[in-house]
C-alpha cells in the first residue's frame, strides 16, 4: 500500500475528490494547511502596519491506496489540481507497511 | 500566591462594605434636595436675587438624558469591549474585553461612592469638588439648576457616570495585551480618583478653573479624550513594547467584531455629544446632526488618505476614521454648524491617520491600539477647532471662535489643552510608577507570550 | 417523518390564521377606549367618584415608554440571544440562539391575540384577566389611568409584551444543548400560556391576588425571574443532564459573544427597570440609577468571590455577575435608594455565584447555563431585598421595607415568592410531562452528539 | 495602478473640500428658518391665510426623533452591516461589512450637502426639490411645519438622513461578493443622487407627484425597500452570477451574527416606522406596534413554509423572515391595526420566502443576499397592502383602504408601485452601464477567488 | 520506530488518549481533519441552497511508537475507537527512520 | 528524499522557516495541531467548571528534502526550535518513495 499526500489549491479539492472517487477509491482525509514555496503570498495593513504573508492556504489531501492504484491515483491528481500556474502544489508518496479499519478489524488493502 | 489573590478577593468585598460606614446615612441619597439649597450650596456666586421658579422636571428632557445615558453605557459595553477586542491577537481578546467592562463595574460604584462629589459637589478652590455628595447624599430626583433645570439630579449624574467609565476605558488601548489584570483594577481606580475627577470639575464643576477661563468643551475633548488619549501615551512609554513588537504579525483577531464596537460607538455617541446638552430640543438636535456629520467625513478622510498614501482603502482605516471624527467633533459639538463639522471631520481623519501610522512609526512607541494617535491627537485637534468653528449662531450660551471674529477664544482653549495634556502626563506617570513599585504592571513573559486571557483569567475565548 | 413535519407547518399557519374568526372585529383594536370606559370595565373598585379629567397622553413620557420598549426587545434579541448562544458548544450555537429568537416572534403574537388580555384585562377572581381584550379588543391608542396615565394603552400593552417574551427565552438556559425544537415551541407556547400569564396579572393586573395583598415587584422579581429560573431547575430536572456532562470539557464556544449578549442586556435592562414606571421623570431616573449601581457592584461581588474562592477573576464570572445584579435588582428597582442597591448588588453577586457554582455541583443537576442559578436565586433575593431596603422616600405609591421601619412588608414579600415558586415548580413540572408524552422532549443521543444546529436546522454556525 | 489609486485619494478629498465653495455662508446653515419664510418658500399652495400661531419644539417629540434617527442608524451598521456581512464567505466579511458601512460615511455627507435639498428642497415640477437647501442652508433649528412642526428642522433631516443611508446600503446584497470596490463607491453616489434622492420627492416631498396623488407610504415601502430590491435585481442581473455559483458550497460564513443583525434590524426598525410618526404619541405607538407584531408573524410564516415545504425550520430562515416582515409593514406602519399587521406579516414571510427560495432559482439570477427576494418583494407587497388594510381609524390623516371600505386607494398604491419599479430599473442599468464604460464594476477572476478583503482591502477578517 | 496514524470519531479522542497512556506511550499529536469515505455526511440548507457536504469532521492522531509497542497501540486504538458503526475510521503505520527530541538532541526510542 | 516531520512551539515557525530557507530549502508546508506530552497544558475554570486542557497548541512543519540536505536540515531545525524548556518537540523523519510538482509533472529531487 502507498500513502499519497497531495498539497493542492483549495478550490480544486472538488474536481481532485471526484476524480479520484471515479477511479475507485473510496475514501481520503482532508485537512487545511499553510504552505510557504515559490508562490508569493500576500500583504496585509493594519493601521499602517504592513504585514508580509508568506504562507499560503492549501488543501492537504491523505489518501492511502493499494500499490495497484498508486499511478493511476497520481496521474488523476496531477490533472486534475493543474492550473499551471506557480503553487499548483506537490504529491509526496511513502510506502505504508499496516492498515486497520477500526470497525471490522480488517487490515491491508481490504481495510481501504 | 494564593494569599496574594485571596488578599484581593477580600480587600475588594471589604472596599465596597466598608464605605458605607462613611456615608452620612444610607438611603440618604433619595432625600430630595430642595433647589435654592442645591443653588445656595453648588454656586453661590451664580445664585439669583428672587427666589428661581421652583424647578420642574421635563418629561422629554429626561427622557431623551435617560436615553443618552443608557446610549453612553453601550459605547463602553459593549461598544469599546468589541472596539478594543476584536483588535488585538486572539489570545487577550477576554482579558482586553474585560479591562472595558470592569471598568465599567467598578467606576460605575467609584462615581456613586465618591467621584461625583469630587467631580461636581461644592467647589474647593477650582480644583475639585468637595466630599459633601459623597454617597449621592444630597444628589436627589429635584433637578440641580446647575447642571440640568429640567432633569431630575440623578438623571445628570448617571449621564455624568457614563463619562467617567468610558474616559478611563479609552486609554486601555494603549497598554493592551501586557498589563497584570490586578494592577490594571489599581491603576484604574487611583487614575479616575486623582486625573479623571478634578479634571471633570476644572472644566465643567461648577467653579472649576478651566470653567471659569471660559474654555469651551461641549461633551470632553479635553476631560475625556486629551485625559485619556495622553494618559494612554504615557502607559504606552512606560510600560514598553509587547514582546515581538514589530517582528511578529500583530494582526487584529477579529475585525467584524472591531467594526461592530465601532459601530456601536458611533451609535451611543449621540448620547454623548446630544445628550449633553442635558435636555432635548435645538441643541441637542444640533450636538446630533454635526456629529453624524463630522464622523462621515472624518471615516472618508482616513480612508482616502490611506488608499492615496498606501494603496488601499481599509476596513480597520474606515473604522479608525470614524472614531477619531468623533473624539474630534466632541468639545465643539454644541457649538459649531454642519459645514463646520466636515472640515473638523476631515482634519480628524487626516490628522489622526498620520499620528497612528507615520508618528508612531517613526517615534517608536508600542501604543497597541492607538489610545493617544486617535483619542490624543484627535481630542486635540477637537478642542482647538472648537476655538476656530465656534459660533454663537448655533448656541448662544457658547461663544465665536477665531473664523466667526473671536480670536481671543483661543486663549481658554489652549490652556485646557494644555492643562490637561499637563495633568494627564504627569499624573498618569506618577500613579504607574506607584502602582509598579507595589504589585508590578506587567505580565511575565510567560505569561505574556501564552496571552492574558489563560494567564489572567483560566479562560480561552473561543472554541470554534 | 415527512407528515409529521408538514403537521407542524400547517398547524403554525393555521393557528394564525384561525385566530381571526375568534377575534371580535378585524382591526377594531383601533377603536379607541374612552378612559371613563376602560376604568369601569378593568377596575371598578378603583373608579373615582367624580368623573376624571380626560388621561392626556405626555409626549415625553410616551418616548420614553417606547424607547423602553425597544430596549427591552434588546434584551432578548440579540441580547439573550447572544448572551446564551456564545455559552453553549459551537454544535449547538444556531439552535440555542434560535431558542431566544423564535420566542421573541412566537410570543410576540400570542401577547397580541390573548396573552395581554389573559395577563392585563378585566380581573376574573383574582386569578386571571378575562379574554375581552383579545386581539388587542378595546386596547387602543388612549391612556389606561390603571396602568399608564399618560401614554396610549398600546405602549403599555407593547412594553409589557416584551417582558412576556423574554420570561420563557430565559429558561432556555435550563434546557440548552437537548430539546427537541419541536417539543420546545409548544412547552413554551404552554408556558406562557398558562404561567405567565395568570402571574403577571396575580402581581401587576388590576385585581389580581398578590397585587392586592400589598407585595412589591417593581419590575418582575417574581413575574420574571422567579418564574424563568424556578421553571429552569424543574426543566434540568426532568430532561436529566447532558451527554458527557461531568466528562467532557463542555466550554462556552464564543465567550466574546456572551460579553456582548450581557452588555446588551445590561442596556436593555434600562428599559426593563427604569421604564416600569411607565412614565419618564423622577421614578424613572431613580430606578435607572439603582439598575446600574446594583449590576456593577454585583459583577464585582462575584469577581471577588471567584477570585478569592478560586484564585482567578473570570470574564464569564464578571459578566455572569452583572446579570445577577439586574436580577436582583429588578424588583426593588423603582423602591430603593442607591445605597441599598449596593448592598443588593453584593449579595446578588455572592449568591448567585455560590448557587452557580457551589450549590449545582452538590446537587447534580445540569442546569446548562444557570437558568435557575442566576434567575432562580437572584429573583428570589431581590424580592425579599425589596421588603428589606423598600423607602418610600424614594417611591410614595410603594412602602417602606423591614429596615424603613416597616416588618410587615415581609410578609407579602414571602406569600409572593412562595406563589412564584409554588406556581412555577408546578406548572412547569405538569406541562413538560404533558409534552413528553405527546411527542418527546429530547433530541436522541445521535442528534444530541451532532448538535441542535444540524440536527434541527439543517445548519452549521460557522465556516471560518 | 498607483496614479490610479492616488486619483481617488485626491478626488475624494476634494470633492468635499470643493463643496464648500458652493455653499451660501459656511456656518449659514445656523441661521434659524422663520417657519413662515419656510411655509412659503417650500409649499406655497398650502401656505394658510392668517399667520400661524409660531411651530414651537416639544422635548418628548423630539427626544422621540432624536432616539429613532439613532435607532435608525444603528440598523445600518451594525445591523446591515452583521446582517449582510455573515452571509457571505469568510473571505468577503469585511468587504462586505465595508459596504454598508461606507455607505453610512459617504450619504452622510452627501445627504448634508445636496441630498436632502434635493429629495425635500423646494419643489421643481413635482420631480424633484431645488438646491436652496444645498450644504443645509436655510434648514435650522426651528420647526418646518410641513415635514415636522414639532421638532427642529435638523432634526427631521437628520432623520431623513438614517433612511437615505440605509436604502443604498440593502443593493449591497445583490451584488455582494464580486463588485469592485472604487465601482462600487461611484455607483453608490451616482444611485443615491440619480434615483434615492427624486424618488424621495416624488412620495414624501411638498410638491412630489405621488404625494399629490395620494399614495400612502408611511415609512418607505416604495422609496427604500421597492428602489433597493429592485435595484438590487437589476446588479444581479447585469453583474452576472458569482464564479462557482451552484456548484461550489456557499454556506453563510458566520450565522450568528447575521441572527444579530437581523435582531438589530428589528430594534432599529422601531425608530424607522414609529419615528416616521415625526412625533411621539398615539401615532407612533400605533406605528410601534404593528411594526412588532407584523414581523414575528413574518418569521415565523416564513419559518413554517420552510419547515412545510423542506422539512426543517431554518435558523437563517426566522431572521430573513422577520426582515420580510420588517419591510412588508414598513408602508402601512402609520395607517393599520395589530390584526391587520397579523395578515401582512404572514403575507411577507411566505410571498418573500417563495420569492427567494422557489423563484431564484427558477429563474437564475444570482441574488447573492436576496435583496430583490426580501426587499423588492416585501416592499411591493407590504405597497399593495397598505391599499388593502389602510384605516382612517389608525390615522385620521391616512386614507380607508380596499377592505376597508376604499377600493380608490389600489390606485395611488398600483402607480406609486409601478413609478418605483421603473425608475429603480431602468435608472440603476444606466448608472451600471455608466460605471461599467468608465471603470468596470467586477473585481477579476483571481480577486474574486481569494475574496474582496484582500483583494480590494489588504486585509483578513479573522485570525481565529 | 513506526509512525501509527489513526483517524477517528472526534468524541472518541479522550478515550484512545487514555489507553495509550495507559501502555506507556507518553506523547502523541492531534489534528483536525475532515474524511470523506463509506460515512455519509450531511445535508445544509441556507435559504433554499441545499449542499450536500460530503466531509465528516474526524480526528487524526499521530503517534510514534517503538516497533515493540507498535501492535499494543494498535489494539488499543482500535478497541477504544470502535463504536461498530460506519466511519470508525482507520490506522495507518508507516516505518520512520529517525526520531529526535528537539529539547535534548536525543534520537531513537528515547526521543519519545 | 527524506520528509521532515517536525512538531515545535509555534512562536519558534519564524526562526525555523527562515533557518530552512537559508540553507536552501524552497518549500515547506504547516499545520497547526494540537500536541500531549510531558509539557503540562492548563487550566480553564468556566462558572465553576474545571478543565484540565491536556492539548497544548503545537505547530507541524513537513518538509521533503533530498537526502543529501536531511541531516542540515534536521540541525537547523533543532537549532532555532530549542528553547531548552518541556515541550520543545520532535522531528521525525521517514523516507519517501515519490515526489511530483503538479504544476509541471517533474518527478523526485527536481520536484522540490
Ligand atoms: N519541499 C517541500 N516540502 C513540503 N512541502 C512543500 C515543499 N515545497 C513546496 N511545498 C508545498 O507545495 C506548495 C506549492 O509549492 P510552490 O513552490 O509554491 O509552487 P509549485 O508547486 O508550483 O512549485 C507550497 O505552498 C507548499 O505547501
Ligand atoms: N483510503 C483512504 N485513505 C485515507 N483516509 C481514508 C481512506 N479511507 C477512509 N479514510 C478515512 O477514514 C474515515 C472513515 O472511513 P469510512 O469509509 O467512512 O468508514 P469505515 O472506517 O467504517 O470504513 C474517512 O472519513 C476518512 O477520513
Ligand atoms: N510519541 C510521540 N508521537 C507523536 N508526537 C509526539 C510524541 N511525543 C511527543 N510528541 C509531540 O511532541 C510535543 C512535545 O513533547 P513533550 O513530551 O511535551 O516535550 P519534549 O519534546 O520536550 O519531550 C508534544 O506536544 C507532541 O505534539
Amino acid at each position: 500500500m502507498k500513502k499519497i499526500e497531495a498539497i493542492i489549491k483549495p478550490f480544486k479539492l472538488d474536481e481532485v475528490k471526484e476524480a479520484l472517487s471515479e477511479i475507485g477509491i473510496q475514501g481520503m482525509t482532508v485537512s487545511e494547511v499553510k504552505g510557504f514555496g515559490r508562490q508569493k503570498g500576500h500583504k496585509e495593513t493594519y493601521r499602517g502596519a504592513e504585514y508580509a504573508i508568506e504562507f499560503v492556504p492549501k488543501i492537504k489531501i491523505e489518501v492511502v491506496v493499494s500499490n495497484a492504484l498508486a499511478d493511476r491515483a497520481i496521474q488523476a491528481i496531477v490533472s486534475k489540481a493543474k492550473t499551471g500556474t506557480i503553487g499548483d502544489g506537490k504529491i509526496f508518496v511513502t510506502d505504508l507497511s499496516q492498515a486497520v479499519r477500526i470497525r471490522t478489524g480488517e487490515s491491508g488493502d481490504s481495510a481501504l | 500566591m494564593r494569599n496574594h489573590r485571596m488578599l484581593f478577593g477580600l480587600t475588594g468585598v471589604l472596599l465596597l462594605l466598608a464605605v458605607f460606614a462613611l456615608i452620612p446615612g444610607l438611603g440618604s441619597a433619595q432625600e430630595t434636595v430642595p433647589p435654592s439649597t442645591a443653588g445656595a450650596a453648588g454656586a453661590p456666586s451664580e445664585a439669583p436675587q428672587a427666589p428661581p421658579p421652583p424647578p420642574k422636571v421635563d418629561t422629554g428632557d429626561t427622557a431623551w438624558v435617560l436615553t443618552s445615558s443608557a446610549l453612553v453605557l453601550a459605547m463602553t459595553a459593549p461598544g469599546l469591549v468589541l472596539f478594543y477586542g476584536g483588535m488585538v491577537r486572539r489570545k487577550n481578546a477576554l482579558g482586553t474585553m474585560m479591562h472595558s467592562f470592569i471598568i465599567l463595574c467598578l467606576i460605575s460604584v467609584q462615581w456613586v461612592l465618591y467621584g461625583y462629589s469630587m467631580a461636581f459637589g461644592p467647589d474647593k478652590g477650582h480644583i475639585v469638588g468637595g466630599l459633601e455628595w459623597v454617597g449621592l447624599h444630597g444628589v436627589g430626583l429635584d433637578p440641580n439648576t446647575d447642571y440640568g433645570a429640567t432633569v431630575p439630579h440623578q438623571a445628570f449624574m448617571i449621564f455624568q457616570l457614563m463619562f467617567a467609565v468610558i474616559t478611563p476605558a479609552l486609554i486601555v488601548g494603549a497598554f493592551a495585551e501586557r498589563i497584570k489584570f490586578s494592577a490594571f483594577l489599581v491603576f484604574t481606580l487611583l487614575w479616575a480618583t486623582f486625573i479623571y475627577d478634578p479634571l471633570a470639575h476644572w472644566v465643567w464643576g461648577v467653579g472649576g478653573w478651566l470653567r471659569n477661563l471660559g474654555a469651551l468643551d461641549f461633551a470632553g475633548g479635553t476631560v475625556v479624550h486629551i485625559s485619556s488619549g495622553v494618559s494612554g501615551l504615557a502607559c504606552a512609554l512606560y510600560l514598553g513594547k509587547r514582546l515581538g513588537y514589530g517582528r511578529e504579525v500583530m494582526a487584529p483577531h477579529n475585525i467584524p467584531l472591531t467594526l461592530t464596537g465601532a459601530s456601536l460607538l458611533w451609535f451611543g455617541w449621540f448620547g454623548f455629544n446630544a445628550g449633553s446638552a442635558v435636555a432635548s430640543g435645538a441643541l441637542a438636535t444640533s450636538a446630533f446632526v454635526v456629529t453624524n456629520t463630522a464622523t462621515a467625513a472624518a471615516a472618508l478622510a482616513w480612508m482616502f488618505a490611506e488608499w492615496g498614501y498606501r494603496g488601499k482603502p481599509t476596513v480597520l482605516g474606515a473604522a479608525s476614521g470614524a472614531v477619531a471624527g468623533l473624539v474630534a467633533i466632541t468639545p465643539a459639538s454644541g457649538f459649531v454648524g454642519p459645514m463646520s463639522s466636515i472640515i473638523i471631520g476631515i482634519g480628524a481623519g487626516v490628522f489622526c491617520y498620520f499620528a497612528a501610522v507615520v508618528l508612531k512609526g517613526k517615534l517608536g512607541y508600542d501604543d497597541s491600539l492607538d489610545a493617544f494617535g486617535v483619542h490624543g491627537i484627535g481630542g486635540t485637534w477637537g478642542a482647538i477647532a472648537t476655538g476656530l468653528f465656534a459660533s454663537k449662531a448655533i448656541n448662544p450660551g457658547g461663544n465665536d471662535g477665531l473664523f466667526f471674529g473671536n480670536p481671543a477664544q483661543m486663549i481658554p482653549q489652549l490652556v485646557a489643552v494644555a492643562a490637561s495634556w499637563i495633568l494627564a502626563l504627569v499624573g498618569t506617570f506618577i500613579i504607574l510608577k506607584v502602582v509598579d513599585i507595589i504589585m508590578g504592571l506587567r505580565v511575565t513573559e510567560d505569561e505574556e507570550r501564552v496571552g492574558l486571557d489563560l494567564s489572567q483569567h483560566n479562560e480561552n475565548g473561543y472554541v470554534l
